[in-house]
């Protein structure tokens, strides 16, 4: 196909947004804040299955830390009356996502999952994603972080390990979509059915505040949640169209 | 090679006025060197059109087209799905497109005036040192004795410093 | 228009100008020798020990993910827009006061330009694959995306570094020639094809006025785009005070405020080291006094404005960001900015003080070291406070970054004690221009004859 | 081409030569570096390269015992994640529990068996044989046996159930002693002795989150790490949201808020150790009301006379309103569930106060309810409740040891050098102790103090099993496999006392060779009961089900029928709590409680537990003391003061931090740091609140009033930074954690979505 | 006088040549490396011929290299495997003894990879297996070496000889059989 016809479908394809509904999946989280306790299980299990370094005190106290999905806690009120909100956050998969734009390599872009991807070894480092990223979920690598051995024998062979000068960040732990999306070629399946994909952080879930899968599915769990109507998205006047749905917490 | 002659002025005016009785007197291809830009020189030796704003028109023409092309051409060789925009997305490109246009208008007005000033000089072209400090120069082509006693007795008539024979190679 | 600024004949100047290309004192070699050697020092060796420890060498951490380098890069970038954006203006404008200082005035908008270039290889994580930003084909398929701010800052800029040497170049020519003819050795060599064999004829003359207007033209949009793209770096993001409409205009003010101080300072330091006393005149520093207090006020302006759209949206993050600024963590240097900045300039309504040289040049770098504040702030103001406060958290420079900031007014030095040595840094035949033209005198009797 | 003369010509072709080879190496140089490929041997069949295999088994982080199933690829661990078919934990899986993999691969973990090198000083030991190490102490238990003086042998370890604890029985009856201590700092001993008192066994009944509608929690912080967090963290997220129609309200009673006390709906500050003198009050008003109307209603309104509500509010500092209102929904909500534990029972009064509390269960009807509180069948495999030691059965020991009675003292996981407060002198004691024999995986503080150390497999390398207590409201069992060869020259500690036995010549008595033996053969009876859910075609079968699970039950159930022994109504009282120290020189109320991240401090020695912020305070790497923001501003603190905590008993440093959620006389400061040994990631990292605990008991069951010390205050002019990864923790109305009342309001985010993402529909 | 640059130009002339040498001396040098040294093909502990197994017996990769179907790694045969064939067959040759000492040491045998992937490719045989592509389109005539070597035959154009794998290559050969998502960056960079 010549360059020119192919720019020509191009320009007749392109010029609106919404040219990929036809694909089968977008992967949406749902939240529940009504039963999220902050115990932070998410985060350790995040750190076990995407080799996450521990960076150490210095670096935490310089604002190092590496934390792809983390749990931010809000105070409400006064002794006696002090409340403690747990939020978790994490990259929120924006299909309207600020950092995606601004990256002049393509190193983070949408793909047709609805998934953010974030493509390490494109990365030259220009930091400017996480600038734009209003939930700051977006995490760069300072320097070649080490494993004091043995620890380096539990790293996830299906996750790189990130270098330095590289942004890194929550991937709805994509190896494990891929891992099901393959089983389903297996068994000739077209789709990945309800639950057979969860992230690390969904799966550990003590309380399974979190939920996990295929929006364009309407009778996944996921879609049951986040059409709840207690439902909300974190900074959603920033028009960023998170797939990161919240379920509000309740009053009682 | 061509000889020329050759005759130094202390001041623009009078080097206009020599160059203006030698043109009357039919010497063809005067030149007038001075070490800075001489008002009324076109009075004297006629207008001069030049082609530099041609070049820089389609040098920004051009840019301007490339320049959407580049932008809108990788958007859709390699379509990334960014930020829910459009493949593609006007604001930017016409940005791409402001900055290309600006750059190959620049390089095509070097260009045109490369061709126009017919510079760099390969041939030895005439040259009075002098005229890149203080004087004005006048130089015309003459091929016989007779031809330069005219313009020697012109130049002088019009106040020449100097008057010299010059050989210099056709550029 | 010619004014009589210069009591001198067009040899005088000629003798001037050659003489500060040619002859050189010790006093330069020591100056070139420290300065290169700060450079190496201050700026090349933390560069090196960063690309081998990681971005981490600098103070940058999780909300402060943009430091010193990128306001020094804004800086330097800003600095470069009096130089050649002026000068285009002047010489349309046709204003002749600007013939003795815009060659050295668009030097610096070049070396800035090169060290703002250098600055985006110190700010990024991975220099070494930097070239992705730039289009071309290659075995992965992938180009840039040319709808990130940053792509348009690669284009802008890389535009902006050829037209601006370009500018230069052209403006040149008919003065290398003229040196051509002084020099001999390598020199005469250099300058010859410098001067691609220029004569002075009318017809090159004219070529060449008309080559320089129209790059002029091209270069003054260019310039104001150039630093609008740069501040879309920050105003197409949605943090809290950087996405504002007003960015654009203000960092171009900003920017232009900068270079022009600048210039003063550059004036300065020329009109004492290399001799140029009658050229460069209480004139210039009248004049550019003018303007600097011209956008001293704008830039006033401008800030106050943004102040008060912050104050007055009343959301949240607007409010907390612009508590910060006043009273937060670098609150002392936002003072200090305002000072700098807003507060001395008015001194320049006096005429004593425009035409007197040595309290223009500390006014100039107190006005510089104020703008690069503003720059610092900017960044570190805004990052440090985002949507969510329990992501808030302080940025401090390192050593490393420091240093290197340092160095890079050293690397600024290094480039332009050698560009002296090569540019006559004024230009020739444009003060000639301005002098008077010899007059008419009683014929003298003809003298020579064909050889 | 211009003529060029020769050495012109010559120049350039050497450089062009040059050049070319400069060429040719550029090239060489960026050929990257040869990697090896190793195959096995002999391939195991379960192996394949690049694919997972998924072990279950059990995790032993802290005492619950979930399930979990851990994934390995090529024989290395990567991940643990919580075995969905094991009730227990269901899929979830704690922070600590994920972490284990760090106790498997940690850096400092003791490789081999080591013996104190000469005379010399703590820690500085040399390595030797298993056969050597082994030798050594079974050749002086053998001599002490035939010597009828196996009682000089004590063998303490960490709270164990299942058939290892059994196996540590035996091994203990064949020496003839009776020193068999299973010891855990936070084991919930008054709630036994409570049970015991109030309903006449000595076991955890299976408390019903799940299923209840109103949650009162006495102390209890059910969430973080009281009995079985996990469960609790299941339930709890069930009867919040799960149920259609139906929300759980969940009341939180304690001095300084805890995870449950963010995540109840309402949080009660009452007085350190008057929790039970408030479900008292609420006894009362619920009898007073007539919302009981038990055949002993006469009996309980003579008890609860003096605790009216007034009175109460006047003792605990809780409004009598507060009182009567949840008074009432406690008893008009069915099923409703009181729960008490955690700092409430860690005082002079901790028994009482949990009978108490059962007794609001009681007169609720919620006992033997779905909802409430179900009893437990006997755990179908063997329990280690009775060798439980409290506080003062570790004194005693120390004692014994002091005055020269224990000649070998076996020590299996537990660290009671830290755990223990300095005044129990136990380091002293252990001095005195002839053979000191630690099996710990991890050079921790009693470790170090050991004459040999025979280091024992982590978890996840050995053989076990598990029977959680409480169960589930029928009896679960799980067995915990090997997902690892081991990494190192160490044993599982079934193993070593095996081996110990064979060495003293009780192989008569015990004749297994390997702990896999003997829990089969332990599973083999299980298997003989014959259950209908555990039915297999042989036992082989049986057990390969088993593993395969990770998990086995059998329904049967609990008594249910439940009679009160009325002398019980009479005794119940609390007394005002006790507390060491007088209220002018100590202020405060120091209320220690354990981390969130380190449980009782094992695990301080895990990278990843280290660098999770904790839940409440964002704080990494460190202690911190909680101080209320009144307090502070009274005694001019803020963020990062270093202030001295001194106790009767002792003294800390530590930095404050302001903690909105704490009364205003009560500190708090979490157990976990502080460790002196332990492995790099642990050592000389901030500071351990039991050293300065005062040895003041709760009378029955001998254990320590953990909560039950006053301290005081006093600012040092220094400063730190805390470390902490949150900027500021409050919403500046911002509403990024958006509520809404128990009424539904239509949301919007879903329809203001822009195309791209519309759900095609 | 006269003006021109030519004169300047001469002098330079030398200078100038000469960098223009070294350039292409650079230029050239690097391409020859590239071009006529054959691949990444180091001396393996085992003088193993896929000639003779896979050539001239005809063994199918698949007989050894048995995960590929099924595992994202093609995995190496145990030396077990070795063993059980070559317990009957060619017993006596020397490189079988060599294997039958790691065998009777119980050793494995410290293969050298030949075929080498960035680390942050995962790139998994099992789907390119089954989807019936010849090993050989990747791993080049590998039936044909006694020792393995990084061929040209992989190459079409878009990547060098001596290192067929770079990601044009991967990218053309899914684009040509139109993959899904099968130029999506996480398909391979995760």
């Amino acid at each position: 196909m010549s360059f020119f016809s192919r720019f020509m479908d191009g320009w007749r394809k392109y010029r609106k947004p919404g040219y990929y509904e036809e694909f089968d999946y977008h992967w949406t989280m749902a939240i529940d804040l009504d039963k999220c306790t902050g115990c932070e299980a998410c985060m350790t299990a995040c750190q076990a299955e995407n080799n996450i370094p521990v960076v150490g005190e210095e670096e935490v106290a310089r604002g190092r830390e590496m934390q792809w999905i983390r749990v931010e806690r809000y105070w409400e009120g006064e002794y006696p009356n002090a409340k403690l909100n747990f939020i978790p956050m994490m990259c929120q998969h924006c299909d309207a996502a600020p950092c995606e734009t601004v990256c002049p390599v393509a190193a983070t872009y949408h793909n047709q999952d609805g998934l953010n991807a974030q493509i390490y070894n494109r990365c030259i480092g220009t930091r400017a994603c996480a600038v734009y990223c209003p939930y700051e979920v977006r995490y760069f690598n300072y320097y070649d972080h080490g494993w004091d051995s043995p620890l380096e024998q539990q790293l996830n062979p299906d996750v790189t390990v990130r270098g330095k000068g590289v942004m890194e960040k929550c991937t709805f732990c994509i190896q494990r979509i891929r891992q099901a999306k393959d089983m389903a070629k297996d068994d000739d399946r077209r789709r990945v059915q309800d639950g057979e994909v969860q992230p690390a952080c969904v799966q550990t879930c003590p309380t399974k505040a979190l939920v996990f899968g295929n929006r364009k599915d309407r009778e996944s769990e996921v879609y049951q949640s986040m059409t709840d109507p207690r439902n909300y998205r974190v900074l959603d006047e920033l028009n960023t169209d998170s797939s990161v749905f919240y379920l509000k917490k309740v009053d009682a | 090679m061509t000889s020329n002659v050759i005759g130094l002025f202390h001041d623009p005016e009078s080097a206009l006025t020599a160059a203006g009785e030698l043109k009357g007197a039919g010497f063809e291809s005067l030149e007038i060197m001075s070490p800075v830009p001489i008002h009324g020189v076109e009075a004297v030796l006629g207008k001069k059109k030049s082609v530099i704003k041609n070049f820089t028109f389609m040098g920004a023409l051009i840019g301007g087209i490339s320049g959407f092309a580049l932008a809108a051409g990788t958007a859709i060789a390699w379509p990334h799905p960014v930020g829910g925009r459009p493949i593609i997305t006007m604001p930017p490109f016409l940005i791409i497109t402001y900055e290309l246009t600006i750059l190959f208008g620049i390089l095509a007005t070097v260009l045109g005036f490369i061709v126009s000033s017919r510079l760099p000089a390969f041939r030895n072209r005439v040259y009075v040192p002098e005229s890149a400090v203080d004087k004005f120069v006048v130089t015309a082509p003459c091929d016989d004795a007779e031809h330069f006693k005219r313009a020697e007795a012109i130049l002088n008539q019009a106040g020449a410093e100097q008057v010299r024979a010059m050989s210099g190679e056709e550029s | 228009m010619t004014t009589e600024t210069f009591k001198l004949g067009y040899n005088d100047i000629h003798d001037d100008v050659v003489r500060s290309i040619v002859k050189t004192g010790p006093k330069y070699y020591i100056a070139l020798a420290t300065a290169g050697s700060i450079t190496l020092l201050c700026f090349f060796f933390p560069w090196f020990y960063q690309l081998y420890y990681g971005i981490g060498a600098a103070g940058m951490n999780h909300p402060g993910v943009w430091g010193t380098y990128l306001a020094s890069f804004i800086f330097w970038i800003g600095l470069s827009h009096s130089g050649t954006l002026l000068s285009c203006v002047l010489h349309l404008t046709n204003s002749s006061w600007r013939k003795a200082m815009y060659r050295s005035a668009e030097a610096m908008t070049l070396f800035s330009l090169v060290v703002a270039a250098t600055y985006v290889m110190v700010h990024v994580g991975r220099p070494w694959f930097v070239h992705w930003a730039a289009p071309y084909p290659n075995q992965m398929e992938l180009w840039p995306n040319f709808r990130s701010p940053l792509m348009f800052d690669v284009m802008a800029i890389a535009t902006y570094i050829t037209g601006s040497t370009i500018f230069i170049y052209m403006g040149s020519i008919p003065d290398f020639a003229a040196v051509r003819d002084r020099t001999s050795g390598w020199r005469n060599t250099m300058y010859t094809l410098l001067s691609l064999g220029w004569r002075g004829t009318d017809k090159e003359w004219h070529r060449l006025h008309w080559a320089y207007t129209f790059l002029a033209v091209l270069i003054i949009p260019l310039a104001v785009s150039v630093h609008s793209i740069v501040s879309w770096d920050f105003a197409m993001s949605i943090v809290p005070s950087l996405h504002q409409t007003i960015f654009a205009p203000y960092f171009v003010v900003g920017a232009i405020y900068s270079g022009t101080a600048g210039i003063v300072t550059v004036m300065f330091v020329l009109r004492k080291t290399m001799g140029f006393e009658q050229y460069i005149t209480k004139v210039h520093f009248d004049n550019l006094g003018k303007l600097l207090l011209v956008l001293s006020l704008i830039w006033t302006y401008i800030n106050g404005v943004e102040l008060f759209t912050a104050w007055y949206s009343g959301t949240s993050e607007e409010y907390e960001a612009l508590g910060y600024k006043l009273f937060g963590y670098y609150a002392w240097l936002y003072w200090e900015m305002i000072l700098f900045c807003a507060v001395a300039p008015l001194l320049m309504f006096s005429t004593r003080f425009r035409t007197s040289f040595v309290p223009m040049l500390i006014l100039s770098i107190a006005i510089n070291i104020g703008m690069f504040t503003e720059r610092f702030l900017i960044i570190a103001t805004s990052l440090s406070r985002q949507y969510l406060p329990d992501a808030w958290g302080v940025y401090v420079p390192s050593l490393v970054e420091i240093s290197i900031m340092v160095g890079s007014f050293a690397l600024f030095t290094t480039l332009f004690l050698v560009f002296v040595k090569i540019f006559p840094s004024v230009s020739m035949y444009e003060v000639k221009e301005t002098m008077a033209t010899p007059k008419m005198e009683p014929l003298a009797p003809a003298s020579g004859s064909p050889a | 081409m211009p003529n060029i003369d020769r050495r012109e010509f010559l120049k350039l072709v050497g450089a062009g030569g040059v050049s070319v080879g400069g060429g040719f190496m550029l090239r060489e140089a960026n050929k990257d570096q040869p990697e090896y490929l190793i195959p096995h041997v002999l391939a195991p069949e379960d192996f394949s390269s690049g694919l997972d295999t998924f072990y279950n088994s059990v995790c032993s982080m802290c005492p619950a015992g979930c399930g979990i199933s851990v994934r390995t690829r090529e024989g290395r661990a990567k991940k643990i994640e919580g075995n969905p078919a094991h009730p227990v934990s269901q899929g979830g899986l704690c922070t600590l529990g994920q972490a284990g993999l760090q106790a498997l691969y940690n850096p400092d973990r003791l490789t081999a068996p080591m013996r104190r090198a000469g005379a010399g000083d703590a820690g500085s030991f040399e390595e030797i044989t298993w056969e050597q190490g082994l030798k050594q102490v079974g050749d002086r238990l053998d001599l002490l046996r035939a010597a009828r003086r196996g009682n000089r042998v004590a063998l303490l370890t960490q709270g164990v159930r299942g058939h290892l604890a059994q196996l540590l029985e035996s091994f203990m009856r064949q020496l003839g002693s009776s020193r068999l201590l299973h010891y855990d700092f936070d084991h919930p001993h008054t709630l036994y002795a409570a049970n015991q008192q109030f309903f006449g066994e000595s076991r955890l009944p299976y408390y019903d989150l799940a299923n209840t509608r109103l949650l009162l929690s006495f102390g209890a912080d059910y969430l973080n790490n009281w009995i079985s967090p996990v469960h609790h963290s299941l339930g709890f997220g069930e009867s919040r949201q799960s149920r259609p129609d139906v929300r759980a309200r969940f009341v939180q009673i304690e001095p300084r808020m805890s995870i449950s006390g963010a995540a109840a709906d309402e949080w009660i500050p009452a007085k350190p150790g008057t929790e039970g003198i408030l479900a008292l009050g609420m006894a009362h008003h619920i009898v007073a009301e007539g919302n009981y109307s038990g055949a002993d209603r006469g009996a309980w309104t003579t008890a609860l006379a003096d605790y009216t509500p007034d009175a109460v509010a006047e003792q605990t500092g809780v409004p009598a309103t507060t009182i009567t209102r949840l008074a009432d929904s406690f008893a008009d909500t069915a099923p409703s569930l009181a729960i008490g534990g955690g700092a409430a029972g860690n005082h002079s009064n901790g028994v009482d106060t949990l009978v108490a509390v059962n007794a609001l269960n009681y007169l609720a009807a919620n006992i033997g309810q779905e909802g409430g509180l179900v009893f437990n069948p006997e755990p179908a495999g063997p329990a280690s409740q009775q060798h439980q030691a409290s506080y003062s059965a570790m004194v005693e020991l120390a004692e014994a040891a002091r005055q020269g009675e224990i000649d070998v003292l076996i020590i299996n996981g537990t660290n009671p050098v830290f755990t223990l407060p300095p005044t129990a002198e136990f380091a002293e004691a252990l001095a005195q102790i002839p053979l000191v024999v630690s099996l710990s995986s991890f050079l921790d503080e009693t470790t170090a103090l050991a004459d040999v150390i025979l280091p024992s497999h982590t978890y996840l390398e050995s053989w076990g099993d598990d029977f959680p207590e409480p169960g589930m409201g029928f009896s679960v069992g799980a067995v915990s496999q090997p997902v690892v060869s081991p990494l190192y020259n160490t044993r599982g500690t079934g193993d070593i006392i095996l081996d110990l036995a064979r060495r003293m010549g009780a192989s008569s008595v015990i004749p297994w060779q390997s702990m896999e033996e003997f829990l089969k053969y332990g599973w083999r009876r299980i298997y003989q009961r014959g259950d209908a859910q555990t039915l297999a075609q042989d036992f082989d079968a049986f057990w390969t089900s088993v593993l395969k699970a990770g998990a086995w039950g059998e329904t049967t159930s609990g008594t249910t029928a439940f009679s009160l022994n009325p002398d019980v109504i009479a005794s119940i009282g609390v007394a005002p709590p006790e507390f060491s120290g007088s209220e002018e020189d100590y202020p405060f109320i120091l209320h220690p409680y354990l981390s969130a991240n380190f449980h009782d401090g094992r695990g301080a020695n895990l990278p990843w537990m280290q660098e999770l912020p904790d839940p409440m305070t964002s704080v990494v790497y460190g202690s911190w003391v909680e101080v209320n923001p009144v307090t502070a501003e009274q005694m001019e603190l803020s963020e990062g003061d270093l202030v001295d905590i001194q106790s009767p008993h002792g003294q800390l440093r530590v930095p404050v931090f302001i903690y909105p959620a704490i009364m205003p006389n009560v500190i708090a400061i979490p157990i976990g740091q502080g460790h002196g040994e332990y492995g790099r990631y642990a050592k000389d990292r901030g500071v351990n609140p039991i050293e300065i605990l005062s040895p003041q008991l709760e009378p029955i069951t001998g254990n320590l009033a953990s909560s039950a010390t006053r301290v005081s205050l006093t600012a040092t002019g220094g400063r730190v930074k805390l470390v902490k990864t949150s900027g500021v923790s409050r919403d500046l109305g911002r509403d990024i954690v958006q509520h809404t009342g128990a009424g539904v309001e239509v949301s919007s985010a879903v329809d203001n979505s822009i195309p791209i993402t519309e759900v095609t529909t | 006088m006269n003006v021109s640059i030519v004169p300047a130009l001469k002098v330079l002339r030398p200078a100038a040549m000469l960098v223009i040498v070294i350039l292409v001396g650079l230029v050239l040098g690097y391409w020859a490396n590239a071009t006529f040294v054959p691949g990444n093909s180091p001396e393996q502990p085992i003088a193993f011929s896929h000639k003779i197994h896979a050539g001239d017996n005809e063994v199918p990769c698949l007989y050894c290299h048995t995960q590929a179907r099924r595992s994202p790694s093609a995995g190496v045969p145990a030396v077990s495997k070795c063993v059980g064939c070559h317990l009957e067959v060619a017993t006596e040759k020397p490189q079988i003894r060599l294997l039958m000492s790691y065998w009777e040491n119980r050793e494995p045998i410290p293969w050298i990879k030949v075929h080498d992937l960035p680390d942050f490719v995962q790139f998994t045989h099992k789907r390119h297996v089954l989807a019936n592509i010849e090993c050989q389109t990747c791993h080049g005539p590998v039936e044909t070496m006694d020792r393995i070597t990084v061929s040209s035959r992989a190459v079409d154009g878009s990547a060098e000889v001596g290192h067929p794998w770079k990601m044009g290559l991967c990218l053309s050969c899914h684009r040509e059989n139109e993959v899904v998502n099968g130029t999506d960056c996480l398909t391979c960079h995760k």
